[in-house]
């Protein structure tokens, strides 16, 4: 019975682990996506707004 | 030199991005199959044997992107190429999240075998210090000081740090052997058989991960760059593209 | 003038600015009392108590005060652009790196040594246990909190906000002397005196690492 | 060099008149470009100056004058374009080209704890110059009565004349002056100008940025700066 109870609570210790692993390495990239369509839009928006003499 | 810089422009290429993507996805996948299903629990520990899987190969991944950082720094210094800056920015960046990771799941570790969250364990306090090390240089990256010198300083910095390591945990690991006798790794068993597959692909896996976050955040930096240099080039005359390359060796 | 000589001078020259405007005795010295006190009212009065973490405290006290004597002796060079001098001047910025090293360490120990008294009152540390070791602590540990405080203090030197960076940056890096340090101090005033040679030796690597490594790299972090 | 550097340099429009030929030109720009943040202090800017000239920078404020006698001081890189002086690469040969040159700013780059005799004598030790000359380079510009106190205490005139005094202890081959006159009595100011012709005298070169309309008569040439730019002579805005 220890066992079984003992083995339970650890498994929530290694949900715990996993997950957080998961959320953090998913976050990071969402992040990082979000960075790069962001810079992306920004230079497109200085170009465009410059479309004119230097093209 | 130049043999690494085509490796690393190839990864970065929009197309190797996408196969890095699902390598490492598909890594991971497997990783977690065996971890979680494919191993046995220990003989000790029972299922919390399963955070070893990703609780060393984070710390390896650490300690490999600060590896990089380091030789991205001093080949930067040496050649003044602002693509070894980038490589250095984006490695710390994804270093300091792998620490972090590392360190958390220590501590999660650490809480159920010992009971506290903190066991002052000689590697666990060594990656501590490491996260603040280099926390300090992204702060020293934000410094909006002129991009060659922010790139010198954090280069530096990036050296210091690296070289430091090993002196940390040196006298960590005696300040810690000290006190009681040194207590055994966070309840590392020998690994051996499936335990040692799982681990191995542990390995492999964040290493796949690794690499996909410095192919995105590779393309960040350029992207970011690419902003700078569309607001400075209608003022001084030259076409973006020509600024991004190489400026004088200042 | 050799590279050394240019040192000393850069070192003389930050002593007679010291002593002229007395930052360290001044300011500085009455800080590490006030946070010696400080720590001895948090530990409550158990002599005990106070007398284990005695090492410990004044290390601490050692380790913020070398970053206030860093912030003070680049920022009587940033005052009127004086560092821009030293940058233009033709010589090896390794020496400007080492001078100002060597003028703080100088600054500290002085410190140290009314630190030290101070702590023997407060906290009844031992101190004639060993005093050669304990005196071998202190000077490798203070050139090692001088190295890695002298390397980065061009940051010091930056004004307003940038200023904050600096101890985040030096504080982590010089955790082998904080540790090194208080260990040997420990075991110099209150344990077997033989065992802190490998202590000695660790401070001893910690300071020529740095030093080696921060003489090539100052003049990347001086120049524009 | 970097690719920004145009290989058909257009016709130097500020060369001066010909037959100047002999030593390698004081100071030669090609392009100069310097960016703080996003906003360019100086704008391609080529400029060849020749040993024995006294140049005149004037502009209004912001215009790039103290970063371009910055950059050809070598206490600022420039961010694009490549420049020597004396001959020498304005990175790779920095070294000597601060050995032969002295850049006097505004910031007159003292220790307020020391006096002007210990300053001086510092400036000595790092130059490797004769101690002796402190005295009389101290009796030159007036300060010989205060030499000793601190230099906290001093005015900002006063601490220019330390600068200046500086200057005539190292006696530069190139000597850069940022608005040497601004703060000046007029006995400071002719100061300024002997210092100017002792360093033609002796066959240097001088820069002087100023918009002290009463100074710069010994000027063999000016030039106009504005918005990090330099205008030709012929087409500088009438003053």
């Amino acid at each position: 019975m220890a066992e079984t109870l003992a083995a339970a609570r650890y498994a929530g210790y290694v949900v715990a682990g996993y997950l957080i692993a998961g959320v953090g390495l998913g976050a990071y990239a969402r992040l990082l996506f979000h960075r790069a369509r962001r810079a992306r839009a920004r230079a497109a928006a200085m170009v465009a707004r410059r479309a004119g003499p230097q093209r | 030199m130049s043999t690494a810089e085509r490796l690393m422009s190839s990864l970065t290429a929009r197309r190797g991005e996408r196969v890095l993507a699902w390598l490492a996805v598909g890594a991971v996948g497997v990783s977690a199959v065996l971890s979680l299903v494919a191993s046995p629990p220990d003989a000790e520990q029972g299922g919390l044997i399963r955070l070893m899987y990703v609780h060393v190969p984070a710390a390896w991944v650490a300690y490999l992107a600060f590896a990089v950082v380091f030789v991205a720094s001093v080949a930067y210094l040496r050649t003044r190429k602002t693509r070894w800056d980038r490589v250095a920015a984006a490695s710390a960046e994804v270093g300091v999240l792998f620490t972090a990771l590392t360190i958390v799941l220590g501590s999660i570790w650490a809480k159920p075998v010992w009971g506290t969250w903190w066991t002052w364990d000689p590697r666990l306090t060594t990656t501590a210090i490491l996260l603040v090390i280099y926390v300090g240089y992204l702060a020293v990256r934000r410094l909006p000081d002129n991009p060659a010198r922010r790139a010198r300083w954090a280069a530096v910095v990036g050296i210091v740090g690296f070289v430091d390591v090993p002196i940390v945990h040196l006298s960590v690991r005696w300040w810690r052997s000290l006190h009681q006798a040194p207590a055994r790794l966070i309840g590392v068993p020998d690994v051996s058989g499936s335990m040692g597959v799982a681990l191995g692909v542990g390995f492999i896996a964040f290493t796949l991960v690794y690499l996909y976050f410095m192919a995105l955040r590779l393309r960040v930096g350029r992207l970011e760059e690419r902003v700078v240099a569309e607001a400075l080039s209608p003022r001084i005359g030259q076409p973006a593209e020509a600024l991004m390359e190489e400026p004088a060796r200042g | 003038m050799s590279a050394l000589g240019q040192a000393l001078a850069i070192a003389k020259k930050d002593l007679r600015i010291e002593v002229r405007g007395r930052h360290v005795a001044g300011t500085i010295l009455p800080f590490a009392g006030t946070l010696l006190i400080a720590f001895g009212l948090s530990l409550g009065p158990g002599r005990s108590l106070l007398r284990q973490t005695a090492p410990g405290l004044l290390w601490l006290a050692v380790l913020f005060a070398s970053v206030l004597a860093f912030r003070q002796a680049y920022q009587a060079e940033g005052e009127d652009g004086a560092f821009e001098s030293l940058i233009l001047a033709p010589i090896d910025k390794a020496s400007v790196f080492l001078g100002k090293a060597a003028a703080v360490v100088v600054e500290l120990l002085a410190l140290e040594a009314v630190v030290v008294g101070l702590v023997v009152v407060l906290f009844d540390l031992p101190v004639g246990h060993a005093p050669v070791v304990l005196a071998g602590a202190f000077v490798l540990g203070t050139i090692g909190l001088a190295v890695v405080g002298s390397l980065f203090g061009a940051l010091a030197e930056m004004p307003r906000t940038r200023e904050a960076i600096f101890p985040l940056l030096v504080l982590p890096l010089c955790t082998p002397v904080l540790v090194a340090g208080v260990k040997a101090t420990e075991l110099a005033t209150t344990g077997p005196a033989g065992q802190a040679g490998s202590w000695l030796g660790l401070l001893l690597a910690f300071d020529v690492v740095v030093t080696g490594v921060g003489s090539l790299l100052f003049v990347y972090l001086v120049e524009d | 060099m970097a690719s920004l550097t145009d290989p058909d340099a257009l016709l130097d429009e500020h060369k001066p008149d010909a037959g100047r030929t002999g030593a390698a030109p004081a100071v030669q720009l090609r392009a100069i470009t310097r960016v703080f943040g996003v906003a360019p202090a100086l704008v391609r800017v080529d400029l060849r100056v020749e040993a024995g000239e006294v140049l005149l920078l004037r502009g209004p404020n912001g215009a790039g004058k103290s970063t371009l006698l910055g950059v050809i001081a070598t206490a600022i890189s420039p961010t694009y374009g490549s420049g020597t002086v004396f001959g020498l690469d304005l990175v790779a040969g920095r070294d000597e080209i601060r050995r032969r040159s002295e850049l006097v700013g505004h910031r007159t780059r003292l220790y307020e704890d020391l006096s002007a005799t210990e300053n001086l004598r510092f400036v000595c030790a790092l130059h490797g110059a004769d101690e002796r000359r402190v005295d009389p380079a101290l009796e030159r510009v007036g300060l010989a009565p205060v030499a000793g106190d601190r230099v906290r205490g001093y005015s900002q005139g006063m601490r220019q004349r330390v600068a200046l005094a500086r200057a005539f202890l190292r006696s530069p081959d190139l000597l850069l002056l940022d608005e040497p006159y601004a703060g000046l009595d007029d006995p400071a100011k002719d100061l300024v100008d002997e210092e100017i012709r002792a360093t033609r005298a002796r066959g240097g070169t001088v820069i002087v940025a100023t918009h002290d309309p009463t100074r710069g008569s010994a000027a063999t040439r000016s030039l106009y700066m504005d918005g990090g730019r330099l205008l030709p002579e012929l087409r500088r805005a009438a003053r």
